[in-house]
């Protein structure tokens, strides 16, 4: 077992993944006007390819990947760990915000004649912010660290929101803030009772130690519970329309694709990495249920919006809901497991996809038509094909249907809940797709009318295409193969306790 | 000459503490701002005055000492000059 | 010595009963004001756990400049005549709240008895490691700072940095690149200027001998430049120094000195230590005073900018 | 009672207030405040965390009390950022609260 606590070839990669866009903060900051800009564009292709060369060493060796910081070893220093689910969380973080990145470009360039402008200083520094905060999020092996890390994600996602100063937009990311630094003082709270318990917060070094006691209950409790505030799960999702709905399209679809992924992750990690040896059926089962409440809520909701971005962004709150059903359903080393353990990542990577594909569309919308009420889009698919292509295109992996990624993940997720006896939760996710139909329609069929509408402006192409090439991508996640699902199990505690 | 320098130490802490509680009172108690201000400032100087007088004695090192002395004349300067910009202050208010 | 215990009740009430009085005040500015007060307070309750590191670290931030922070916020808040209390939530409500409050602070009340004994604790790790390869210094908190725990220390600059360009990001499109005003003052007030010149040079004294014995006493890197960041506040309230434009470079490299030099030692750890953020075992105490130094100048530029607010906005008289 | 067993109830005090005062002041400086006494009660149960942990010739943990240390400056960091926020709010005239529904006041200058 002590290879969990050395250093593995290929554990350097890890660190430079960090490093590096905490450097290009650093040089965005230093430089400021136009180089932040650049140091983040320029940085986008390394960190691909350190995100893939990671996943590589990773799939090669079969086993997670560790570096111990200072070769110091835990639980006195941090060690860093990509195991499988690290590693496709990492290359999917590269692609959104390299997409990102370039589809902000003609939004956030410094204008010229000014030096540096405020929002675009903001937008570049906040972007490779976001990134750094998900690295270390997705390898990290201290629950003192991910603190850390979760605030960084705090920092860097609250001033996106608020990037274009409307008052509305102020008060949504005051709202924002306000939620997501509950969320970590009750994960704080919950880490130093951890730590209170059993003196150390290696996740490894805690799996093998934590007993079913008050403490760690409570500790787990807590830290779900500031978890869920973060991930907008309902009935804690009052903050997530307002503050995903006014930022500027490309913070929109980082926020809503991976922000809330963020955190989501860390329960991951916590129930099935920290605390998988608690038997936690019924801690399980309102999870689900809070999970199936937000599908049918915030489909419902996403129904009744005027605005675009705001349907979308009610649409976020539902489809984060069918990730909680990976509680009832992957826990315990069952034969159902591993299949909900995919189709839960299937679902984050569908949802990632489609949503940032979604709130592109919706950005070019807007600048084209200088609006983004529903009810005024008449005849506007017939003079932004390209666009309203996108949107069907991830419409239909939200709605779960074939061929795409979010059926596959729906598909495994109704498999795996008739197997394991558990046919309840099929409900909500089949109402979740009809809902998902419904509101997607609502968008295409006053588009796809007869009426004629003026252009403010036509969009850029570059942009459109950088939309679609997200969609299609949510799309191909349907025929993934099978060794996504091996990738998934690399270092997952439970996997080894199958026979 | 020990029995002596405790006997200081007791009486010095013994006279500042009464001149915290006394300033303290008068801060409670005092009818206007100026004249809980005249409490505050001149009383507290004195107590803490009295206070690291009576631990110069227990001090360690040279150093301590003079670190105790620096923390009085430290607090000499920030109380007094507050005591002035409160004093302004309130003098603007009435106006 | 029996007297004590009666003390720490009596402190622990006093600490209830302030910050009561800051939720239950009426006026935002009395409870504001109950804050700053509840700050400090807290500060003694560190010295008697035992915490000289934290309990500075509380009486210069929880107390000091969150103090200023706070004060100069409510001000101008109350300056601005639209606070609106909002509407006082119905008696429902408040129940509710009430009880789920009371019943958060029991189930914590009854874990923290509930605690194992033996405590673990990584006491024993810290002191032989103290004497190991790690750091050679005095005071364990500045080597877990500092050398086992280099990555959260450095993550939480980069996370000061970020609250900075957070704060700036809130000002008008306009004023981008101007000084942050809330500190400039229309008239110096003579006092004010006297205590600033009396006041600072002893002070950054001060600040930097508690940065240099954090090696091995209590103090260190953060306590110090916060005492530093005091200090310049001071002198710019007082009118002698201005604030600095928000694009000044010198501004923005201090800021970053700090998290730059840490990661530039850090990834050369890789090439000169064999490990990333490893210091050589017989440098290790002057490459982590030096890192420290730098350290010392981000927060002392960050804590000021950090109260100062966002760019270009009018002081209110 | 030793000093650390009152200190964590007085931490577990400390959070039960912060928490009756972030879900009942509607003003979000008022919510500020009382988060910050949350944050301070969950430094404070770090806090016995750390005193129960002496040993070997320490009178703490000295991992915990490092952890705190980070833990005060991300907080102070977090309420400088709300009150950067609700001072821009009420700067571009808009009422401070919370409420997504209340509409600017018609004499204030809108942030463009």
């Amino acid at each position: 077992m002590t290879e969990l606590w050395t250093t593995t070839p290929g554990g350097y990669l890890i660190v430079l993944a960090i490093l590096l866009p905490l450097a290009g903060i650093i040089l965005s900051f230093t430089l400021g006007g136009r180089s932040a800009e650049r140091v983040a564009l320029g940085s986008t292709p390394f960190g691909l390819a350190l995100a893939c060369a990671i996943a590589l060493h990773v799939g090669r060796a079969g086993k997670p990947i560790v570096y111990v910081i200072g070769a110091l070893e835990p639980p006195l220093g941090i060690a860093l760990r990509a195991d499988g689910i690290s590693a496709i969380m990492l290359i999917t973080t590269a692609v959104i915000v390299t997409a990102a990145a370039l589809y902000a470009r003609a939004k956030f360039a410094t204008p010229d004649g000014i030096r540096e402008s405020r929002s675009s200083l903001i937008f570049w520094i906040m972007l490779q912010s976001i990134w750094a905060a998900l690295i270390i999020i997705f390898v990290s092996g201290d629950l003192f660290n991910l603190y850390v890390a979760l605030e960084l994600l705090t920092f860097a996602a609250v001033p996106l929101v608020c990037i274009d100063g409307r008052p509305e937009t102020l008060v949504a990311a005051l709202r924002y803030l306000l939620f997501a630094l509950f969320g970590s003082i009750c994960y704080l709270l919950g880490v130093a009772l951890l730590y209170g318990a059993h003196g150390t917060l290696d996740i490894p070094l805690l799996a093998q130690r934590v007993q079913s006691t008050p403490v760690v209950w409570t500790a787990a409790a807590l830290m779900t519970g500031g978890l869920l505030a973060k991930t907008a799960l309902f009935p804690l999702h009052l903050w997530l329309p307002p503050a995903h709905a006014n930022a500027p399209a490309a913070a929109s679809a980082v926020l809503s694709s991976l922000v809330v992924k963020g955190s989501f992750f860390l329960t991951l990690r916590l129930w099935f990495y920290v605390l998988p040896g608690l038997s936690a059926d019924q801690a399980a089962m309102v999870i689900g249920c809070l999970g199936s409440a937000a599908i049918i809520a915030g489909s419902v909701m996403a129904l009744r919006q005027a605005r675009l971005k705001l349907l979308i962004a009610y649409s976020t709150v539902a489809q984060i809901g069918y990730l909680f059903l990976v509680f009832p359903l992957a826990t315990g080393a069952q034969s159902w497991s591993a299949m909900s353990w995919s189709a839960c990542f299937m679902q984050i990577l569908a949802h990632a996809f489609a949503k940032a594909a979604m709130f592109f569309s919706a950005g070019l919308l807007a600048e084209a038509l200088g609006h983004d009420q529903i009810a005024r889009l008449g005849g506007a698919a017939r003079v932004l094909p390209l666009t309203f292509l996108t949107i069907a295109l991830s419409g239909l992996s939200l709605m779960g249907l074939p061929p795409s990624g979010g059926f596959s993940a729906k598909w495994l997720m109704l498999q795996a809940s008739i197997i394991s006896g558990q046919w309840f939760w099929t409900l909500p996710i089949l109402a979740g797709g009809l809902l998902a139909a419904g509101y997607v329609y609502r968008i295409l069929a006053p588009a796809l009318s007869d009426d004629r509408i003026s252009l403010k402006s036509s969009p850029k192409r570059s942009q459109e295409v950088l939309a679609l090439g997200l969609a299609m991508i949510a799309i191909a996640l349907g025929f993934m193969p099978q060794t996504f699902s091996d990738i998934l199990e690399i270092g997952r505690p439970i996997a080894a306790a199958l026979p | 000459m020990i029995a002596f320098l405790d006997l200081l130490s007791i009486a010095a802490i013994a006279a500042g503490t009464f001149f915290f509680f006394a300033g303290t009172v008068g801060l409670l108690r005092f009818p206007d701002s100026l004249s809980r201000l005249h409490a505050l400032t001149k009383v507290d100087n004195l107590g803490l005055g009295l206070i690291v007088l009576g631990l110069l004695p227990r001090a360690e090192s040279a150093l301590s000492a003079l670190k105790l002395v620096v923390i009085w004349a430290l607090v000499l300067l920030s109380g007094a000059s507050t005591a002035q910009l409160i004093g302004r202050a309130l003098r603007r208010g009435r106006k | 010595m029996s007297l004590l215990p009666y003390l720490d009740i009596c402190l622990a009430l006093l600490v209830v009963a302030v910050a009561f009085w800051t939720i239950a005040a009426r006026d935002l500015f009395a409870s504001v004001v109950g804050y700053v007060a509840y700050g400090l307070l807290l500060a003694f309750v560190w010295i008697r756990l035992y915490a000289p590191d934290v309990a500075l670290t509380e009486a210069a931030v929880g107390g000091g400049v969150t103090g200023v922070l706070l004060i100069t916020a409510g001000k101008r808040l109350g300056g601005l005549r639209n606070v609106g209390q909002g509407e006082r939530p119905g008696f429902g409500l408040s129940l509710v709240a009430g009880v789920l409050a009371a019943a958060v602070a029991g189930a914590l009340c009854a874990v923290i008895l509930m605690l194992p004994d033996p405590p673990p604790s990584l006491a024993p790790e810290a002191v032989a490691a103290i004497h190991g390869a790690g750091a050679g210094l005095g005071n364990p908190i500045t080597a877990v700072l500092m050398s086992y725990r280099s990555f959260d220390t450095m993550l939480e600059k980069m996370v000061l940095i970020l609250a900075v360009v957070g704060v700036w990001s809130v000002g008008a499109d306009n004023a981008w690149g101007g000084a942050p005003a809330p500190f400039r003052v229309s008239k110096p007030d003579a006092p004010m200027v006297f205590l600033a010149q009396m006041l600072a040079p002893v002070g950054v004294l001060i600040g930097i001998h508690i940065f240099w014995v954090g090696a091995d006493e209590p103090g260190g890197a953060f306590q110090g430049g916060a005492l530093l960041a005091a200090m310049w506040m001071v002198t710019m309230m007082a009118g002698v120094a201005q604030p600095p434009r928000v694009d000044a470079r010198w501004l923005r490299v201090a800021l970053v000195a700090g998290p730059a030099v840490f990661l530039v030692i850090g990834l050369a750890g890789g090439v000169v230590a064999g490990s990333f953020f490893a210091y050589p075992p017989a440098l290790a105490k002057p490459i982590i005073l030096f890192i420290e130094a730098f350290m010392v100048l981000s927060i002392a530029a960050a804590l000021p900018m950090l109260v100062a607010g966002s760019p270009g906005e009018r002081p209110d008289r | 009672m030793t000093p650390s067993v009152i200190a964590g109830l007085l931490g577990a005090a400390l959070v039960g207030l912060g928490l009756y005062g972030l879900i009942l002041h509607p003003h979000p400086l008022r919510k500020l405040l009382a988060f910050n006494l949350i944050g301070s009660g969950v430094f404070l149960v770090f806090g016995i965390v750390a005193r129960r942990g002496a040993a070997a010739g320490l009178r703490f943990d000295p991992v915990p009390q490092a952890m705190i240390i980070t833990g005060i400056v991300v907080a102070f960091a977090a309420s400088a950022v709300a009150v950067a926020l609700i001072l821009r709010l009420s700067a571009v005239g808009r009422r401070v609260t919370l409420d997504p529904e209340v509409p600017t006041r018609p004499d204030g200058g809108d942030a463009k």
